[in-house]
C-alpha cells in the first residue's frame, strides 16, 4: 500500500546499493528527480534496467552508482551518443559496466512476463540478430503447436521499479496518461515500488474511461516531486528541455565537464528542492 | 553538397529523403525510426500520400506530426495520434503481429544482402566504437513486410562483412530467411544519399536501379565496400520537384523553430 | 480499411459456413444484431469461438449454425444453465456439437496470441486440471531458465471476429468503452472483422487519452445498429435487460418454445430493424 | 429454514454470507465470483472491511458496487470501479502475477481436498448433466495466495470423489501442490450453510472447526458423502449480528430493486 514520503525518504528506505533497478519512462515521464537522488545517495553496484539508457542512465553510470546494465537501446535521442556509457564500456570508467543486451521487442516482453508472475516472456524475435550469440539469456524454445522456434528472455523482475506520473489521489492510486511505455509493467513486475508524481488531486479515474491506472496497493512509495521529469517532459505539464539533450553531448564528452555538472546540479541541490 | 537540376537546386539529403518518400503509398502502415525515415514518412504523407498510416514505437498510432519529432516518444506523437498505446502492446500487437507494411530502418553498418548492424563496430566485448544497439531494430527487420533502408553512402557503412549482425536482411549469403521461417519479404529498397538499390531477384544482392542527378558511377564504385553491381538498366533518378521541396523544406522549417534546431533530421 | 455496410451485407459478404467465427464481448456489449443475422442467413457448420457462450450462442447452437464450440464458460450469467448448449452436448439436438474447452485464462492468453502474431500461448495454468486430459490443445513446454512446467495452448486466429462497439468515426475508426473484455484482441487476431456500433460520431478519441481505439485498417465492415448488443447493454448507451435472461431460461428449456422464439425474434425481423 | 439466535431471526444462506464475510480484512484484496462470493465480499466491504479491494474478471478493479451484479461484467461494477482492464491483462497482470489474496471459489462437487468439480457430472465424453465449465476458477485455485470456498451443504456436492476435477485443491491425497510447483496456499476455509471448516494442518483435509447455530453434528455428517472429521474444538459460529444482517438484507433490497429480482444472490 503506497505511503507518501519524502523523495529522499522514499529512495534512503526502498533502495540499496546492489539493487536491480529499473527507472522506467519512454522518452516520456523519465524519472530524472529520482536517479538524482540515488546519485547523492551514493549508492553503488546498482544493475540498472532501461530500455533506453539515456541522459540519466548516463548520468548514473558516470557517477559510478552501476556495476551492470540491462537496456536495449543506448543513446541521447536525436543528438548522438551516451559518452559516459561508451566511455564505461569501451574505456571501463569510472568503472567496468557489464552489459545485457537485448532487443525492445525483447525487453517489453520481458517487463510484460515480470508484470504477469512469468518466469520467462516467449516471443518471435531474435531471428538472424548475432545478439543471441552474445547474450546466454537470449535462449529459444520449439512451439509445441508448431514445431517453430520461439525466442524466450528471462522475465523482468526489478527489486525497485522507478517511475513518474502526472497525478496520485489522496489514496495513493497513481494515473499515467500520453506515452505510458512499459510504467504500468514495470511497477507491476517490481518488488519494490517508488513513483514521483507532479501533484496531488482528488480522483484520478472516472467509471468506464480505461485510464492507466496504478492501485496504491502496487505502491510502496509516492513523492510529490513537480518537475520530477525534466528534462523530459510531462505531458499535460511541461516541454521537454530539448536544448538541454543537445548540451549535454558536450558536457558528457569531458570527465571534468561531467563531474562538475554532478557535482553542482546533483549533489549541490537539497533533494527536496532539486 | 548540392545540385541544380531544371533550376530546382537541392542537397543530397534531400534528394535521398524525397527518393524515400516516393516509394510510400496512401495504403501502407510504416512503422517510423527518427531521424532520415521520419522526415521521408512525413514528407510522403505531406505530398503525395496524405491517408499513410505512421506509427512509433513509443506506441502512438497512426500520428500525424505537425513537426519533425527529436525523439521516438515526443508529445507531439501523442498529441496528434489517433491513439497511443503502451510500449509492450505496440511490440506484440502492432509489429509482431504483422500490422506493418514497412519498416524502415538504418544502421552504421548495411552488407550487400541488407543486414544491418548498429550494434558495436570491432569486437563485441571489446569494441572499437559502441553504437545505440538494437533497439526496436531487430525485430523490425523481420516482422514487417517489407523493409526500406535510408542510409548515406560511404565505404564505413556500405561493408563487405558486418562488425555484428544487429538485424536479419536476406542474411550473409542472401538466402537464410527461408531457413530462419522469416515469411516476411525483407529490405525492398535502400535510399542512399547518391543512388537507389534494390534486391536483385535471384541472388537478393542489393544492386543499383537509379543514380541520383549529378552523381556518377564511379562515385558509387567508390563510395560502397563490396564490388557493387548494376542493374542492367540504371536510371537517373527524377530530381525532386519544387512541391516535394517546399513541403520538405517547410517541415524543416517548423522543426527548427520547434526544437531550436534542424535536430530532427540528424541521422542516429 | 474499413467500409460501411449493412449487416445485412456485412455478414453476407464477410461470413461463410464452415468459418471459424468469435463473436465477443464480455457481458458487455454482445454483438446479438450480428449474430442473429447470421442465424437469418442460415449459415452453418460455424466453429463457434467465445469465452462465455451465453444467450446469443445457446440461440445460434439451437439454431443449428454450429458444428463445434471453443470456449470456457457456458451458462446464463446470474441465471443458470444454456438449456440448447446443454442438449447439444448431451443429447446431440438439433445437431451433434464437438466441444473443445479451456478455462478464461487460457482463452485469453489465446486470444492475445493471436492478435501479437504468435503460434501459440505460454502461461502458468492448468495446473491440476483434468481439462488437461480431454483437450489435447492443451500442452506444457519446460521453461528454458527455470525448468518450470508451463501450460501452452494454440493462439485463437478466427476466420471472423465480430464485435460490438459504442462509436464509429467518419473514416471507420471504432472505440470501445467500460468494460472492454476481449475485443480489441478479437479484432487484432482475426482474418476478417465485422463491428457494430451504436452510432457514427466525428471523433473517436483525443491526444494522450490512452482510449481502447481500433483504427480502421484492422477492421474491414462496420455495420450502424443502434441496440445491437441488446440485450446485453452499451455502456453510455443503455443497461442489460436483465430480465430478458431470466426469460430465457423457460424459453429456452422447450425446444418449440426454443422455436417460436428464433422465428419470431429473428427470422421474423428484417435484418435493418430487427 | 430460519433460525433464531439471541432474537435474531436469519437464514441458513444469511449465515452462510455472514461467516464468509467475516474472514476478509481490510488488507484483502479478493478476486470475486457472482452469487454467494460476490454478496459476502460486499458485506464485507459493507461492514467491517471498508478498504477491501473486490476485483472482478471482467476487468473492474477496485469496484464498489452498490448493488450486487447480476452478471460478472455489470455496468455498477464498471461505474464504480477505480480503473478497468482489458480480460487477457486481468489474467494476465493481476490473477497471474499473484496481485491477489483471496480468491473465492464453489463449484457443483468439491471433496475432502478442496478440489472443485464445475465441469461435468457423470463421464465427460458423455455427461449427465453439463455444468457450466472453468470460467476463471481453474487458474484462480493457483494464482490467488488462499482460496475459500462458499457451498450449500449436500451430500451430492460433498462428495467422496469427484466426476472431474476442474480446479486444484490440495490435490487428491491433498498433498500434490507442492509436486505441481504450486506455492500459493490452495483452500484455507470452507463456508458452507451447516458449518465453517479448515484444512487440517497435517493432511489437509477439510475438517469441521465450528457448527451454525442451531445445526447438528449429524445434519453435518449426512450432509457430507465423505466421513467427514471434526476438529479437536468445534464451536459454535457466533450467529450474525444485527449490524451485520441489516446491511445484507439492505444489499439484497437494493439488489432486487435493481435488476427486478434478487437473483444477485443466485448460486451458479
Amino acid at each position: 500500500m503506497s505511503m507518501f514520503l519524502s523523495l529522499k525518504d522514499a529512495v534512503a528506505r526502498f533502495v540499496r546499493s546492489g539493487d536491480r533497478v529499473a527507472l522506467e519512462g519512454f522518452t516520456h515521464l523519465i524519472p530524472f528527480a529520482a536517479g538524482h537522488e540515488i546519485i547523492r545517495q551514493r549508492l553503488t553496484d546498482l544493475t540498472l534496467i532501461r530500455m533506453t539508457p539515456d541522459l540519466l542512465y548516463d548520468q548514473m553510470i558516470g557517477s559510478g552508482c552501476a556495476k551492470k546494465l540491462i537496456f536495449s537501446w543506448g543513446g541521447n535521442p536525436g543528438v548522438g551518443s551516451l559518452h559516459r556509457l561508451r566511455e564505461a564500456v569501451e574505456k571501463q570508467w569510472p568503472a567496468p559496466l557489464e552489459i545485457e543486451e537485448h532487443s525492445h521487442s525483447a525487453m517489453a516482453h520481458a517487463y510484460a512476463a515480470g508484470a504477469a508472475g512469468m518466469p520467462a516472456a516467449f516471443f518471435r524475435g531474435y531471428r538472424g540478430s548475432d545478439l543471441a550469440k552474445v547474450n546466454p539469456n537470449i535462449r529459444f524454445i520449439t512451439c509445441p503447436f508448431t514445431g517453430e522456434s520461439l525466442a524466450a528472455v528471462p522475465a523482468l523482475r526489478p527489486d525497485v521499479g522507478i517511475v513518474h506520473a502526472q497525478q496520485a489521489d489522496r489514496d495513493g492510486n497513481v494515473r499515467v496518461s500520453g506515452i505510458v511505455g512499459v510504467q504500468k509493467e514495470v511497477v507491476l513486475a517490481s518488488a519494490r515500488v517508488i513513483v514521483t508524481v507532479e501533484e496531488v488531486v482528488d480522483r484520478v479515474a472516472d467509471g468506464g474511461s480505461n485510464a492507466v491506472v496504478l492501485p496504491s496497493w502496487t505502491i510502496d512509495a509516492i513523492a510529490v516531486v513537480p518537475g520530477g521529469a525534466r528534462p523530459s517532459y510531462a505531458h499535460g505539464y511541461y516541454q521537454r528541455d530539448n536544448a538541454f539533450y543537445v548540451a549535454w553531448d558536450a558536457i558528457s564528452r569531458d570527465r571534468d565537464a561531467f563531474r562538475q555538472w554532478i557535482d553542482t546540479h546533483v549533489h549541490g541541490v537539497a533533494a527536496e528542492v532539486r | 553538397m548540392s545540385t541544380t537540376t531544371n533550376d530546382v537546386t537541392y542537397t543530397a539529403t534531400e534528394m535521398m529523403t524525397v527518393a524515400a518518400a516516393r516509394a510510400l503509398t496512401n495504403d501502407d502502415v510504416c512503422f517510423v525510426g527518427i531521424g532520415l525515415p521520419s522526415a521521408a514518412c512525413n514528407l510522403a504523407r505531406l505530398t503525395h500520400a496524405p491517408r499513410l498510416k505512421l506509427l512509433y514505437e513509443s506506441g502512438t498510432l497512426e500520428t500525424k506530426p505537425q513537426v519533425l519529432p527529436l525523439s521516438i516518444g515526443d508529445g507531439e506523437l501523442c498529441e496528434t495520434a489517433l491513439t497511443t498505446v503502451s510500449v509492450p502492446e505496440m511490440f506484440q500487437y502492432w509489429l509482431q503481429g504483422e500490422r506493418i507494411t514497412i519498416g524502415f530502418l538504418g544502421g552504421a553498418q548495411v552488407d550487400r544482402f541488407g543486414n544491418l548492424n548498429s550494434t558495436v563496430i570491432g569486437d563485441y566485448a571489446a569494441p572499437k566504437v559502441r553504437l545505440p544497439g538494437s533497439g526496436g531494430a531487430t525485430e523490425i527487420a523481420t516482422g514487417c513486410q517489407r523493409i526500406y533502408i535510408v542510409m548515406r553512402h560511404n565505404p564505413r557503412a556500405f561493408v563487405e562483412r558486418l562488425s555484428f549482425q544487429t538485424s536479419l536482411g536476406h542474411g550473409p549469403t542472401g538466402r537464410e530467411r527461408r531457413a530462419l521461417s522469416v515469411h516476411t519479404e525483407g529490405p525492398a529498397l535502400l535510399v542512399t544519399d547518391l543512388c537507389v538499390m534494390k534486391p536483385d531477384a535471384e541472388t537478393n544482392e542489393f544492386c543499383v536501379v537509379s543514380i541520383h542527378p549529378g552523381v556518377t558511377r564511379e562515385q558509387v564504385v567508390a563510395a560502397t565496400g563490396w564490388p557493387v553491381r548494376f542493374a542492367a538498366a540504371v536510371t537517373v533518378t527524377p530530381a525532386p520537384n519544387t512541391a516535394e521541396l517546399e513541403a520538405l523544406r517547410d517541415l524543416n522549417a517548423r522543426t527548427a523553430k520547434a526544437h531550436g534546431s534542424s535536430s530532427g533530421a540528424a541521422d542516429l
